[in-house]
C-alpha cells in the first residue's frame, strides 16, 4: 500500500475515525462553538467547560465528517481535557503547524504525542481543513 | 477486466496534461470533468499565440493589433452562436461563468419584470449557483421562491412542479443536465413553462459539452455555461438569452464598452449585445473558448456524446454489480456523471485513496447541499467523464474501489 | 535624434508580441499599453504550463490536481496583497477587471450604507467604468452624485473638491492616475477623504503598473486594478478593500464557492474573500497575474517607474517642441500617459496613418466622454508607454508624426 | 507613402473630408435620425426629404468626425440626392459589402462611382464604422 495512505490513515486514525471518543454534549458546558467545512459539508459542534482556574474540565464533541475531522475532533478532546487554556493555545498552534508539514517548531507537542498521527495529513493539503476543523471550533469558542 | 468492446475515440494524445504522472509515478485518470475540464493542445496552444502575436485591447483602438483582437473576441461570439445554435450574435453575451450569468439574469430580469410577492420556480437539485442568486431576490425584495421536487431517480417530480405555478410565477430556473445525478431534464418541464408563458432559464454547466445543445429547439429563453467545463479556458462563460428580453432587461454592470453615449447627466447604452459587457472582457480567453468548440467540432460532438455514453453505461453496470457501493438516484439514463458513496466510508477517504492511485474523483456535496440533506448524506462521491476518458480507466478505477474497501476495512 | 541618454532597461525581448512584423514589415512600437500592456514570456509560460500540469478547478476537490491548482491560485493572492502592501489576504478580492471591482463596491457598499438622498463624489476626468456603476445608484436609487471640476492641468480642483462635502457623503470614487492625462491624484483629496471619515475608492487601473502602491500609506478604503494592464492575463482583476468594510457589506454575485451552508431556507456566507468570489474563478489568469508581479519586482518597480518617466519626460518635450500639436493638460508631472491632438487632423486619422507605421496608439474618447466634452474635443490621440519602451521609439514616432502631418495637409 | 493609407485617404475622401458636402440641415424634412460611433465618440445628424413618389428630395448631414465618416456622410448624400429609396436601398447594402472588402457581388455601384473611393476602408477593419455611420443613420431614418 502506498506510504502517503498509510501515514494518514494510521491505525490510531482509522480507529478515532472509526470510534470517536468524547463524542457527545458536554453537561454542564460554558463554552460552544460550530466548525464548519464548506468544502464539503462535514461539520460538528464543540462544547466545553472551563473552570474557574482556565482549566478544561471537560470536552465533547459531535457532528459529522470524514475519518480525519472525526479522529482529530476525538484525539484534540483526549488531549485538551484537564489542560490550562494557556497550553491548550500552544498546543493549536503546533497542531496547525503540524499538519501543515512542518514540525521543526513545534514548542509542547512531540513524538510521543497522539497528535502527531495527524502528521500525515501535510502530504494531503486539501485535507488539512478537515484535521484542522475542530480546533478552529475551539480557537472560536475561546473567543467568543 | 472485460472491456470487450474497445471504443473509437481516443483523443488522450491531444490532452497534454493526460501525460502527467501523479505522485511521480501514477498516470493520471482524470474523471473530474464535471468540475472542470481538461483542455486539447490547440486551446492550449491559441492561448499562447494570442499573447505572442495578436494581444491587444479589443473594440477600442484602431491599429492593426486591436483589430486582430476585436476579430478573434468576435469570432468567438459567433462560433458560440452556432454552438449554441442561437438565432443572432446579439443573444450571446460573455460572462465570466456560467454563475454570473445566472446572477446576470436574476437581477436584471427582476428589475425589468417582478416585484415584491412574484414567484421564482427551482428545484431541489439546483447547484448553489442556482439557488444563491435568486435567494437574494428573496431577500432584497421579497420575491417568493419555490422548489420542485424530485423522484427517487433524481428527476424533477412533473406533476409537482406543474402544481407550483400560479398567476405570480414570473420565471422558471432549472439545470439542464444535474450535475449530481447526471440526468437531463424532462422535454415537459420547458413546454410546461412554454404553455403558460413562463420563461425558463437553463443552467446548462454540464451539458453544453455532452448533449447537443439547440436553444430554439430546446425553445429556452436563457442558456448559461461555462467556458472551463466545455474544454475551454478558465475566466469565461456564455449567456444566452433571446433578443427580446435582453433588449428589455436593463444592463448589469456598467463601464467602458457598454456605452453608447456619456455626459455626467446619465448615459445610453450600447446595443447588444455590448451593453451586457462592461469593462476589458476576458478576450483571450473567449477566444479559447471558440478554439475548443472547434475542437468538439471536430472529434464530432455526436461521437463524444456516444464515446461518453458508452463509458457511463460500463461505470453505471460496474458499480452497480459491487455491494459495497450505493448509486445515488435510479436507473435512468445518465449523461457522463455518476455519483456515489462506498457504505461506511466518507467520500473523502475514497477520492484521497484513489488519489495516489492517480485517479482524480470529486468528493464533496457537489454544491448542492440542499440536494445532500434531501439525499442524507452530507457529501457523495462523483465520477464524471469527458472525451479523453476510456473503458479501460474506469476497470482500473474498478479495483481501485476494492482495494480502498479493503483498506478502511483492514 | 538626438536620444543623447539610453536607458538602461533592455526588457524587449521578455515580450514575444514586440518581435511581430506589422504588417509585414514594419517593426511594432507599442504605445497604447494603459489600454492594455503587452505580457512577458514568463506569464505566458506559466499559463501554458498550468493547463498542461495542474488544472483542474478550485477549492472543490482533494486531489492532486486540485491542490496544485487551489495552491497556485492562493499564491497569487498572497502576490497581490504584497504587491499592494495590504494588511491581509482576506482583503484581496479577485475579480475579472477593475469594472467588476467598481461595480461590486457600488452595490454592496450601496446596500450596506446608503439610502435614497445620499451623496456620492466622483470626478469630471473619471473614466466610464467609475461613473456608470455610480449612475445606476442614481438612477435605481435616488443617490444623489457630484462631480469635482478639473483644473487646466487636469488636476482635480481641491478646493471645488472640497465644498462638495455635506453630512450625506457615504463614499468618494476617484482616478488614482488619470488615462488621459497621466497625471496623478492630488493626496490632498484622500487626507481630506479621511479627515472628512468618508470612505474613498481608488481607481487604480493605471496606477497599478506604474506608481509603487502602498495601500496602507495610502489609506484608502478601495482599490481597484486589472489584471491585463499591469503586464497580466486578460480577465482578472484585482479588489482590494479594508477587512471591516468588506466584512460589513453583503455579498456580491451569489453561487458556488461563496457559501457557508446552504438550505432550501437560506444560506450562510463564506468568509472572507471567499465571500465576494462566486463561481469558478479566472484561477489560471489570477495566477498569471501572480507571475506579471514577479516579473515586474525582478525588473523593480523603481526601475520600471524611473525608466517609465524618462521616456514620458523626453515624449513630452519632444511634443511641446512642435507647432502642430496640441497636448492635453498642462506641463505637471505625466506617468506614462499623454494624450494630444494634431490640429485639424482626426485623431483617428492618427492612428490608421502611424498604424502601417508599426505604430500603435490608441484614437477615442478613452472611455472618458464627460471629459471629452470639457475638453472640447470628441477625440484625441493617446501615447502610454510600459516597461517595453525606448527612447529611439519616441523618435520614430516624432518623425512619423510629421510625416503624417505632411500627408494629410498635402 | 504607404499603398494602404494611399488607398484609404484618396483625394476625393481628403477633399470631402475637408469640404463635406450637403453639410448643415435640411429645411423642410421628413426623415431623421442620428448616427454615433461609440468607439471614439463621433456622431451625426442626417436629414432628408421625402417626396410622395418615395425619391429622396434633398437630403444633408451636420456633425463631427474623422476624414473618412465625414467623406463618407458627404458621399453618400451626394450620392442618394434624387434616388427612389428602393434604388437608395440597394445602394447601401452594395455600400455595406464594399467597404467589408467584398466587391464581388455588387448590384448597382461599379468602378466610376465615387463611392468605390473608399474601398480602401476593407484593409482598415476598425475604421468600417467610420464609413458606414451616416449609411446606418440613414437605414435607421427609413425605418422610424
Ligand atoms: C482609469 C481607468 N479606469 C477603469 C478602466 C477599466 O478597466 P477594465 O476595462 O480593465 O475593467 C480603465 C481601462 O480602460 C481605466 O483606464
Ligand atoms: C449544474 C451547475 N451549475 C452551475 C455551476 C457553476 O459553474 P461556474 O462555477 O463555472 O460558474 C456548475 C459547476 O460547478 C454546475 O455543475
Amino acid at each position: 500500500m502506498n506510504d502517503l495512505i498509510n501515514d494518514l490513515y494510521q491505525e490510531i486514525i482509522l480507529d478515532h475515525g472509526r470510534e470517536p471518543r468524547n463524542f457527545g454534549e458536554c453537561e454542564p458546558h460554558n463554552k460552544s462553538a460550530d466548525g464548519h467545512n464548506p468544502l464539503c459539508g462535514d461539520n460538528l459542534k464543540l462544547t466545553f467547560l472551563l473552570n474557574d482556574q482556565n482549566i478544561i474540565e471537560d470536552i465533547k464533541f459531535t457532528g459529522e465528517g470524514c475519518a480525519i475531522s472525526l479522529a482529530s475532533a476525538s484525539l484534540m478532546t483526549e488531549k485538551l481535557k484537564g489542560k490550562k487554556i494557556e497550553v491548550a493555545e500552544e498546543i493549536f498552534k503546533d497542531f496547525t503547524n503540524l499538519v501543515s508539514g512542518s514540525d521543526e517548531d513545534l514548542k509542547v507537542l512531540n513524538e510521543e504525542d497522539s497528535l502527531y498521527a495527524l502528521k500525515g495529513v501535510g502530504g494531503f493539503p486539501m485535507r488539512v481543513k478537515c484535521a484542522t476543523m475542530a480546533w478552529h471550533a475551539f480557537n472560536q469558542a475561546l473567543k467568543d | 477486466m472485460d472491456h470487450s468492446k474497445t471504443l473509437n475515440l481516443n483523443v488522450r494524445k491531444d490532452f497534454p496534461i493526460l501525460s502527467k504522472k501523479i505522485l511521480e509515478k501514477k498516470d493520471l485518470i482524470y474523471f473530474d470533468t464535471a468540475a472542470s475540464a481538461q483542455k486539447p493542445n490547440t486551446v492550449i496552444d491559441e492561448t499562447n499565440d494570442f499573447y505572442k502575436n495578436h494581444y491587444s485591447n479589443v473594440s477600442r483602438g484602431v491599429h492593426t493589433l486591436s483589430v486582430e483582437s476585436t476579430f478573434r473576441y468576435e469570432d468567438a461570439r459567433k462560433k458560440v452562436q452556432k454552438f449554441l445554435n442561437a438565432r443572432s450574435e446579439n443573444e450571446i453575451i460573455f460572462t465570466k461563468s456560467a454563475t454570473e450569468g445566472i446572477n446576470l439574469v436574476a437581477q436584471t430580469f427582476y428589475d425589468k419584470f417582478m416585484q415584491k410577492g412574484d414567484e421564482v420556480i427551482l428545484s431541489l437539485i439546483e447547484h448553489h449557483s442556482n439557488l444563491i442568486p435568486w435567494f437574494f431576490l428573496r431577500d432584497k425584495y421579497g420575491v417568493v421562491l419555490k422548489f420542485a421536487n424530485i423522484q427517487p431517480s433524481g428527476e424533477i417530480d412533473i406533476d409537482h412542479f406543474n402544481s407550483l405555478f400560479t398567476n405570480k410565477t414570473k420565471i422558471v430556473s432549472l439545470t439542464h443536465l444535474s450535475n449530481v445525478f447526471g440526468t437531463e431534464l424532462n422535454e415537459k418541464a420547458i413546454s410546461i413553462c412554454k404553455d403558460k408563458n413562463v420563461p425558463i432559464l437553463l443552467d446548462g454547466c454540464q451539458s453544453a459539452a455532452h448533449l447537443k445543445i439547440d436553444v430554439q429547439k430546446l425553445s429556452c429563453d436563457f442558456f448559461v455555461f461555462s467556458g472551463h467545463k466545455t474544454y475551454g479556458p478558465a475566466g469565461i462563460g456564455v449567456l444566452y438569452g433571446t433578443e427580446n428580453l435582453l433588449s428589455e432587461m436593463p444592463p448589469y454592470q456598467g463601464g467602458g464598452g457598454m456605452i453608447g453615449d456619456v455626459s455626467l447627466e446619465g448615459a445610453s447604452y450600447a446595443e447588444l449585445p455590448a451593453k451586457y459587457e462592461a469593462g476589458t472582457p476576458p478576450l483571450v480567453e473567449a477566444h479559447g473558448l471558440g478554439i475548443a468548440i472547434d475542437y468538439m467540432n471536430k472529434i464530432g460532438l455526436d461521437n463524444i456524446i456516444e464515446h461518453e455514453n458508452e463509458i457511463t453505461k460500463y461505470a453505471f453496470n460496474k458499480l452497480n454489480e459491487i455491494d459495497f457501493i450505493e448509486i445515488h438516484g435510479g436507473d435512468n439514463k445518465r449523461n457522463s456523471i455518476i455519483s456515489f458513496n462506498i457504505k461506511n466510508i466518507h467520500s473523502h477517504e475514497v477520492s484521497s485513496f484513489l488519489d495516489v492511485e492517480g485517479i482524480a474523483i470529486r468528493a464533496g456535496h457537489h454544491c448542492c447541499q440542499p440536494l445532500m440533506k434531501h439525499l442524507g448524506v452530507n457529501s457523495t462521491a462523483r465520477l464524471s467523464f469527458g472525451v479523453y476518458n476510456s473503458l479501460e480507466e474506469v476497470d482500473k478505477f474498478v479495483i481501485a474501489l476494492h482495494k480502498c474497501k479493503e483498506f478502511f476495512n483492514k
